[in-house]
């Protein structure tokens, strides 16, 4: 398959400043590694998600992805080029800032609340080069009602505050949409929003992704990821420790960390497996431990587990989990006691 | 944390109890402050301010006052018959047709630490006035050529030339013999072990007091008070509050005219005595328009002296028709003969419409003025000159004004038209209110670009020249000119004004304008 | 937003009387000619009260001063130097504060921390101070006065400004206005510069109560205006010297001008503040 | 009961208008029993939840109705009964973001304990350190913890502090606003955990409010679901989850990802929550109300109820 | 406390670049004011013009610019502040030594006053009740416009001139000399605590009553209004939500909140420092108090370079200090704050 997006052993370290002297001086004292060597693929027209708790580094992610973080190490690929090294106007110059959209979590927080919405996304078309003047205000209306913002005249002239949270993402994504992009990076779309309105806008994605455009979203809502994704990818401590098809990965986990995702998730089912017991929360990114960095949470932790990290198992289908105890098929089912 | 909250609470309460306690101090400070007083002790306020207690360096009105009380010079002057008398010096003689003066001293001098003081320390002191060069040690080096000792008792000055007036020169701070502690050859700005006058300084707080005790072994009159304390105010309104709220004694220099005029009213006790403070407009002859003598004798004589002594300066100040201030011999009133008396409109306007101006074409003149130097008063006399000289209907002022430090810059560089300027002598001689204004050679300074040859030679001549009736004579015919050429516009001159407290019975002024803290005296 | 409601919103009051109090001395400043009863230096007394302080009457509401000028007229004309400098000084300010509090704040960089060092330095140093010692080098005048102030509220602009772009940049706006691959002049201008505008409002207010203030104190020491011409400050220097006399009109009206007027400014920078919501200013 | 809530009526004054955030509510809670409120946002939850201790902000007004806690009706106290008598005492209290809480400047002992010795359960500084250390334990956070200021602890441990310092005086009635939406379905399922064992353990009553139904449905005994200020319906939760009896329900269940269910898109439901301010006419779900008539306009729905205890409010309730 | 320490020097050494900047624009700006110290003095007394040119050499005024401007600079480097440019022999040292006392007890009790005055009334602001809360928010938020000379001389009408208590109030200067208090520090209230001086004290203490209080009032208003808008947000944060849902009584409760309150208001306290120093100018003049401020305006006249410069510098120097040790309170106020 030609992947669209391909990303090699991405690293991103943010320096921690742990006293204001180092601050002042620039020296910073540690490194959190937010992402710590993460290799995905995107093919055209997919949809994957990245599952993650916080802390897990998803959101770092989206941001090298999109360009908003210079990573420290590691190649990202997009359609050939590695964006990864690019300078911010290399961004603009190369028409990447047009192939790849962002949406954000807080619709409130991502639109310029000083603006009229039908601005923001006309803007937006005119500085990529897509449509000048009238043509891109007729375009910008477009949008606007392919995401259900009618009559789009009366929405364009509003501004952010005046709309309803899910009419505010419905603008962000028409942004998104309007530009025709061939990546959507979409980190945590839904969770501002009501639960009655989340599959309207899920399925505003839904529909670019079906006209051809890849979908990244980042969440932790894996109950979501599970409906709407082709790949879920599980993220935890700036490693991706589990990867593959939606339903396997979150019906029949390997990894005993997303098996604890999952056993977690309240459900309505009659039928559904035990709890995964898990001790402790998600350590600091400052103080990764060794080793599989899960095993001080581990149920199934041996004293081989803290002195080597697993390598990457890849099953056939192109499922892969990094986990030196795997659960066997149908594992999750079964967790074991604790004493 | 409510350790911490109550201590501050603690801290709080003991900032009120402390405040409520001195409250109820001042309360009854009234009885308590009665019977404690013994040997009176007098408060004086000002508005001055001491600079530098060293006679080498100190070169302003009222740090050399209280250096006069605190020392003693060769000569002094009565303050009853304004002549020149003896202190330190019970005699002495011109020589070599006054190149040479020779002083005996008298023996009984001490300092305040009792050591003796000689005409070693006389010499000492001024030939240390010399080699630290100071601010005012041109008032030696212009005159001086070498000084020594005789004797233990006898002084003898060798000077560059003749100088008829030298006992007045003599008699100003830098003469006045310091003691031996003072370094030879550098200043000592903090210094208190003072000369050999009536007085000590037994505590010198810079910017806040002074404080003077009776020195012991003073060969005069005992101080008719007990201590005196000098008080500085950063402005005459705090000096007045002060007087009013009972702070202070004695209210010296300097209160605003109003408040003179007030505290006169409300029925405090004014002392007022002549002064030879005077204000006067500096004319730039050398440039246009005030480079013709009409335009100038225009402006003086459409000035009403009487009008700006009232008006600005309720009456504290007296017009003034000479650079000479009346009460000093050679006074001449120039200025009053030539333009008479109140504002001369009728003159001005001849003379303006002779060289050219009228309604339409107005003479155009800037005034200048510094608006604290001179006190609060000076913005208002500079608007009422306006008024009296727009009030010819054919000149147009316009008002400007820079501080202090760069007044006297401007000045100097004669970038002012007219400017408003005072002077305080530096020694009591009629040379002193000429010679540095109108010899060519010596005004510079004022920028006014005044150059008579005529005058030059009165001046020289009147310098050298011993008898004082000859003297007046050539000063006279100095005045006239000045009168006739105006690069100086007179104006006004100072009175001076103690107030007194309630409890205060009599105080003294000296012909040099310095109170006599000895003079003072409280009752109670 | 309902227009009727403004008094009804936080700081809605605040807005209107501080607004009505900032317009009333505009008014006063714009139609002094008209509105003054009597010159500034016209010696409206018969000349034998003219040495003495008139206490208030009829003809004269806030008396007369020791030249016979009418303290009424004095203040009404005084307002326009006060109006001119502050009004000028604003401008100045913003018109150097905000533009390099907008690029040093968005680039950042060792510009931005030179400049912020420089801003820094002088805001930290006391305004009076800082505005006696320019004013004194360039003279008394109504401009110089205001490049006096400019130094000292460049800063003010500045730090606000840049401190408000630093939080936009932080937030996730930024984020997609970079990746909707807009420009950065544009993203300076049409997104930046209006959502630091309220701020820029807000800074104003406060700014200029503050420079009213520090005007008085310049005047105060007579480094605005050469007497006898009108402004405040100057004629609460001289007036204050019949205080205990009993002349108190002299003092009580010029100082009541400067409050209020400062106060009207500090009503409505601060009433703009709560209607904002954000009421941390310093 | 330890809870009753009866035709309770809360307004809010706001800039533009009042408006009734929770219009005419009936509730009850028994000795043990954990019942969860559940609505999206403006539905009226956390206004009716926090009316229990009586911590409302200024601006909003208890109009209508009495609430009943063990037989007080806080309604009708004064500030300081209900200081002395209610908060903490009867009716303990964890927000959202229950780290929040916690005083940032001291030690999280001291806090716990000063609630101890305020209301006179602890005599001395020690005794209550001491009973601090006990509620401590009982939320699974070492007593050592007492001395730790709260940044000194992780997430997971203030957030449990939290909780301790809402059950240190053994209350009878715990309300739980949204503790968990900030939190990892991990954490929050261990968080639901402590309740649960808190709940057996004191014998504690629990209101929880939440926008999650199915962490409703699998935590509690009842669930009350309220829309726009009203409840819509209320009852055993296994029943409400299995056959809803009001179409908002059946919208809200339908919207909800299951992952152990069929794997099917969400439906949202269509249109947007009101504006209380002004809000629809008759029913307050009509306009959104697939079997919506024009009775639905009109008037007010009726009760409905069934032998379980079960009620709704719908002219079309839905059959199982 | 080791790195404390460690940052109390960085911070110390962060004073330098400030001073500097300061230090260079002062010594721009005096040199191109027109004005001469020589003439200053001298200007209008016959002193001979080759005179004048004598004192310009000893004072260094003939000198290259840069020259001047670097050889004061070492001289500050070893802590000498250069001699007066108008009073001979004195270095500028001892005029900073004499008034800064004076200043520091000013600013001290100024401070004190403010601080009262700002906690209560900004406390008001938001606890009170009716007029009181009205007349308190007014205070908090036009106070500031108080015209120092103006208040000040209304203070010294009422409470001195016409005094409406039963005893009047100094109306200027730090103390009587009559009550004879031996200076040690140059602190009137320590010299006069360490030297058992009670009537010394009570009058020291009487002196500075409206000055600080004409202090007080212009600066209170800040903290009044810094104190009203930090307290409400703080009474409704979760802190205090979380308090009330205890059942803490108001009054304990409006504690914790004050400290919470504290902690961004100290860190506004250094900056409110230069505020001081700059109120305590006009509050000086007004009181004729003998300190730095009123120096400074002095020397400026008087074009007293040096002792300009000095100032200035010292100035620069305190105010870097004032918010080091501000930044020590505040963490010790915060235990968050780690350096």
């Amino acid at each position: 398959m030609h992947q669209l997006l391909t990303i090699e052993d991405l690293k991103v370290y943010y320096p921690v400043y742990g006293s204001i002297a180092s601050r002042i001086l620039g020296k910073p004292t540690a490194y959190v590694k937010a992402v710590d060597g993460v290799s995905l693929a995107i093919g055209r027209g997919e949809w994957v998600s990245v599952v993650g708790e916080s802390g897990s580094g998803k959101t770092t992610l989206a941001k090298a992805i999109v360009g908003l973080l210079k990573p420290t190490a590691g190649t990202i690929l997009f359609d050939g080029i590695d964006v990864a090294r690019l300078s911010r106007r290399d961004w603009r110059r190369r028409g990447l800032r047009r192939r790849i959209q962002l949406v954000q979590q807080d619709p409130l927080e991502s639109l310029d609340p000083m603006m009229p919405v039908g601005e923001q996304i006309r803007e937006a078309l005119e500085a990529n080069g897509v449509a000048r003047g009238g043509e891109a205000r007729r375009k910008a209306l477009e949008a606007l009602e392919d995401v259900g913002l009618t009559p789009p005249e009366e929405m364009y002239k509003r501004r952010p505050r005046q709309l309803s949270g899910g009419q505010r993402q419905r603008v962000a994504i028409a942004r998104a949409l309007a530009l025709e992009p061939d990546l959507i990076v979409a980190d945590e779309p839904v969770s501002m929003i009501d639960v009655s309105l989340r599959a309207s806008i899920l399925d505003l994605l839904d529909k670019a992704r079906r006209r051809g455009t890849s979908v990244l979203m980042i969440t932790h809502d894996i109950a979501t990821a599970w409906i709407y994704s082709d790949r879920i990818a599980v993220m935890y401590l700036g490693k991706i420790v589990e990867e593959g098809s939606s339903n396997s990965v979150a019906r029949d986990p390997r990894h005993p960390y997303t098996a604890a995702l999952v056993t977690s998730v309240p459900s309505l089912a009659s039928r559904k497996p035990p709890k995964w017991p898990v001790e402790g929360e998600v350590p600091s990114g400052l103080r990764i431990p060794g080793g599989c960095r899960f095993h001080p949470r581990c149920p199934l932790a041996t004293s081989e587990c803290k002195e080597r990290e697993p390598a990457e198992t890849v099953e056939n289908g192109g499922r892969r989990y990094r986990c030196i105890h795997p659960l066997p098929p149908g594992g999750v089912w079964k967790p074991p006691r604790r004493g | 944390m409510a350790q911490k909250f109550n201590a501050r609470l603690a801290i709080a309460a003991a900032v009120v109890l402390i405040i409520i306690l001195a409250a109820g101090f001042y309360l009854f400070a009234g009885q308590g402050g009665e019977q404690a007083a013994q040997a009176p002790t007098v408060v004086i306020g000002v508005t001055d301010s001491v600079t530098e207690l060293d006679p080498a360096t100190s070169y302003d009105f009222f740090t050399w006052e209280v250096l006069s009380n605190v020392m003693a010079g060769l000569v002094t002057y009565d303050p009853d018959t304004g002549e020149i008398v003896g202190d330190l010096a019970t005699g002495w003689e011109a020589r070599e047709g006054g190149k040479v003066w020779v002083f005996t001293l008298r023996p009984d001098a001490k300092f305040a630490d009792g050591t003796p003081c000689t005409a070693q320390d006389v010499v000492r002191s001024i030939k240390r006035v010399m080699t630290i060069g100071g601010d005012p040690s041109w008032l030696v080096t212009e005159f001086v050529e070498d000084v020594r000792a005789i004797d233990d008792y006898t002084v003898e000055f060798r000077l560059k030339q003749p100088v008829g007036y030298f006992l007045a020169v003599v008699a100003t701070i830098p003469y006045h013999p310091v003691h031996p502690n003072y370094p030879d050859n550098e200043p000592a700005p903090d210094a208190t072990w003072g000369g050999c006058g009536p007085y000590k300084i037994s505590e010198f707080k810079r910017g806040e007091y002074i404080v003077l005790e009776p020195n012991p072994y003073y060969y005069g009159e005992k101080p008719k008070n007990g201590k005196v304390i000098i008080k500085f105010y950063e402005s005459s309104q705090a000096l007045r509050a002060a007087l009013e709220a009972g702070d202070i004694d004695v209210a010296w220099r300097t209160l605003n005219p109003a408040d003179i005029r007030d505290l006169q009213d409300r029925g405090y006790n004014v002392k007022e005595a002549p002064g030879l403070f005077i204000r006067y407009i500096v004319v730039k002859v050398d440039a246009p328009p005030t480079d013709r003598k009409e335009v100038r004798q225009a402006l003086a004589a459409a000035i009403d002296r009487q009008e700006l002594a009232d008006r600005v300066f309720q009456g504290t100040m007296e017009p003034l028709y000479s650079m000479v201030p009346s009460g000093l011999w050679a006074h001449y009133p120039a200025f009053k003969d030539k333009y008479g008396e109140g504002a001369n409109i009728d003159l001005a306007v001849q003379l303006l419409r002779s060289v050219g101006y009228d309604e339409n074409n107005k003479l155009k003149v800037e005034l200048w003025y510094t608006p604290t130097h001179y006190g609060d008063t000076e913005a208002q006399l500079a608007a009422v000159i306006k008024e009296q000289w727009e009030a010819t209907g054919l000149i147009e002022v316009t008002l400007k004004s820079s501080e202090w430090g760069q007044y006297v810059e401007q000045l100097s560089q004669g970038q002012f038209m007219l400017s408003l300027l005072g002077w305080y002598p530096d020694y009591l001689d009629p040379d002193n209110f000429l010679t540095p204004f109108l010899l060519s050679t010596a005004n510079t300074w004022t920028g006014t670009g005044y150059v008579n040859p005529q005058v030059d030679e009165l001046l020289q001549q009147a310098m050298t020249e011993t008898d004082q009736e000859t003297r007046a004579q050539l000063y006279k015919q100095v005045q006239e000119i000045l009168a006739e050429d105006v690069p100086y516009i007179p104006l006004l001159q100072g009175k001076l004004y103690v107030v007194l407290g309630p409890n205060v019975v009599n105080v003294e002024i000296s012909p040099l304008q310095f109170l006599i803290y000895s003079s003072i005296e409280v009752t109670g | 937003m309902a227009k009727q409601a403004i008094l009804a919103r936080p700081g809605g009051l605040m807005v209107t009387a501080g607004l009505s109090i900032i317009l009333f001395y505009v008014a006063l400043a714009v139609l002094a000619p008209i509105l003054a009863p009597y010159g500034p230096t016209e010696v409206s007394v018969p000349k034998e009260l003219a040495g003495r302080p008139q206490p208030p009457s009829p003809e004269h509401p806030f008396g007369t001063n020791e030249l016979g000028y009418d303290v009424l007229s004095r203040i009404v004309w005084g307002s326009r130097v006060v109006v001119q400098v502050v009004a000028l000084s604003a401008v100045l300010s913003m018109a150097v504060g905000v533009p390099l509090g907008l690029v040093s704040g968005y680039y950042g960089g060792p510009v931005d921390r030179v400049l912020s060092l420089v801003m820094d330095s002088v805001y930290a140093f006391p305004g009076i101070l800082l505005a006696i010692a320019v004013a004194s080098v360039l003279g008394p005048s109504v401009g110089n006065a205001a490049i006096s102030l400019m130094v000292v509220y460049v800063p003010t602009y500045f730090r606000m400004v840049r401190a408000r772009v630093l939080e936009l940049k932080a937030r996730p706006l930024m984020e997609s206005l970079w990746t909707a691959g807009l420009p950065d002049h544009w993203i300076i201008l049409k997104h930046i510069l209006p959502n630091v505008a309220p701020t820029i409002l807000v800074v104003f207010g406060l700014a200029s109560a503050d420079a009213i203030l520090t005007e008085a104190g310049l005047s105060f020491f007579g480094l605005v205006v050469v007497y006898p011409e009108a402004d405040w400050g100057l004629d609460l220097y001289y007036g204050k010297n019949w205080l205990l006399s009993g002349a108190w009109w002299l003092t009580l009206f010029p100082g009541l001008a400067i409050t209020s007027f400062a106060a009207g400014f500090a009503l409505l920078g601060e009433g703009l503040a709560r209607m904002m919501g954000e009421e941390r200013w310093s | 009961m330890v809870l009753k809530i009866d035709g309770l009526i809360i307004e809010y004054r706001t800039l533009r208008g009042p408006l009734k955030a929770v219009d005419g509510v009936s509730l009850a809670i028994g000795r043990g029993e954990w019942v969860s409120v559940v609505g999206e946002s403006g539905s009226g939850k956390t206004t009716l939840a926090l009316s229990i201790p009586r911590l409302l902000p200024a601006n909003a007004t208890i109009v209508g109705g009495t609430i009943e806690i063990e037989g007080v009706d806080v309604t009708r106290l004064g500030e300081d009964e209900l200081r002395r008598r209610v908060r903490g005492r009867l009716v303990g209290v964890v927000f959202q973001e229950p780290g929040a809480t916690l005083d940032p400047l001291r030690r999280v002992g001291d806090q716990i304990a000063e609630a101890l010795m305020v209301h006179g359960l602890a005599s001395t500084k020690e005794e209550a350190l001491r009973l601090a250390g006990d509620a401590l334990e009982k939320v699974g956070v070492p007593r050592e913890r007492v001395s730790s200021y709260p940044f000194q602890l992780s997430g997971g441990q203030r957030q449990r502090v939290a909780i301790a310092a809402a059950i240190a005086l053994e209350p009878k009635l715990l309300v739980a606003d949204e503790p968990t939406t900030a939190l990892d379905v991990v954490v929050q399922s261990r968080i639901m955990d402590l309740l649960d064992k808190l709940r057996d353990d004191m014998d504690l009553s629990i209101l929880l409010v939440t926008h999650d139904i199915a962490l409703a449905a699998e935590r509690s005994d009842r669930i009350a679901v309220m829309y726009a200020g009203k409840l819509a319906e209320e009852g055993p939760a296994g029943e409400i989850v299995i056959g809803p009896l009001h179409p908002y329900t059946r919208g809200l269940l339908d919207a909800t990802p299951d992952l152990w269910g069929e794997r099917r898109k969400p439906k949202p439901i269509p249109g947007s929550p009101p504006d209380l301010r002004n809000p629809p006419s008759g029913c307050r779900f009509h306009p959104r109300c697939p079997l919506a008539t024009s009775e639905c306009k009109e008037r007010e729905p009726p009760e409905v109820r069934e032998s379980s205890g079960r009620r709704a409010y719908c002219f079309h309730p839905l059959t199982r | 406390m080791g790195s404390l320490a460690r940052y109390i020097a960085l911070r110390a050494a962060l004073i330098v670049p400030s001073v500097l900047i300061l230090y260079t624009i002062v010594f721009v700006v005096l040199r191109v004011i027109p004005g001469d110290p020589v003439l200053a003095v001298l200007g209008t007394k016959s002193v001979p013009p080759e005179e004048l040119e004598r004192i310009r050499e000893r004072l260094g005024l003939d000198k290259p610019l840069y020259q001047q401007y670097i050889e004061y600079l070492m001289g500050v480097l070893r802590l000498d502040f250069g001699e007066s440019m108008v009073y001979t022999g004195r270095p500028v040292w001892n005029d900073i030594a004499d008034r800064f006392p004076a200043t520091l007890e000013l600013a001290v009790f100024g401070f004190l006053a403010s601080v009262v005055l700002g906690l209560a009334s900004g406390v008001a602001a938001v606890k009170g009740r009716g007029p009181i809360r009205a007349l308190a928010n007014f205070y908090a938020v036009t106070g500031y416009t108080l015209f120092i000379p103006w208040i000040g001389l209304i203070l010294i009408y009422v409470f001195a001139v016409n005094p409406i208590l039963p005893f009047r109030l100094p109306v200027g200067g730090r103390i009587s000399p009559e009550v004879g208090l031996r200076e040690v520090t140059g602190l009137y209230i320590v010299d006069s605590i360490i030297t058992g001086n009670i009537p010394a004290l009570i009058d020291v203490l009487a002196h500075l009553v409206l000055p600080s209080v004409t202090l007080g009032i212009v600066l209170g208003s800040a903290y009044a209004r810094l104190v009203r808008s930090h307290l409400r947000e703080v009474l409704a944060s979760e802190i205090v939500a979380g308090y009330r849902a205890r059942g803490i009584p108001e009054i304990l409760l409006l504690r914790h909140a004050l400290r919470n309150t504290m902690v961004p208001i100290v860190t506004y306290m250094g900056l409110q420092f230069a505020i001081l120093l700059g109120g305590a100018v006009l509050t000086e003049t007004t009181f004729s108090w003998p300190g730095l401020g009123t120096l400074l305006l002095e020397r400026i006249e008087l074009r007293d370079y040096t002792a300009i410069q000095g100032v200035v510098i010292f100035f620069a120097f305190m105010i870097g200090l004032v918010s080091l040790v501000v930044d020590v309170i505040y963490a010790l106020l915060d235990p968050r704050i780690r350096y």
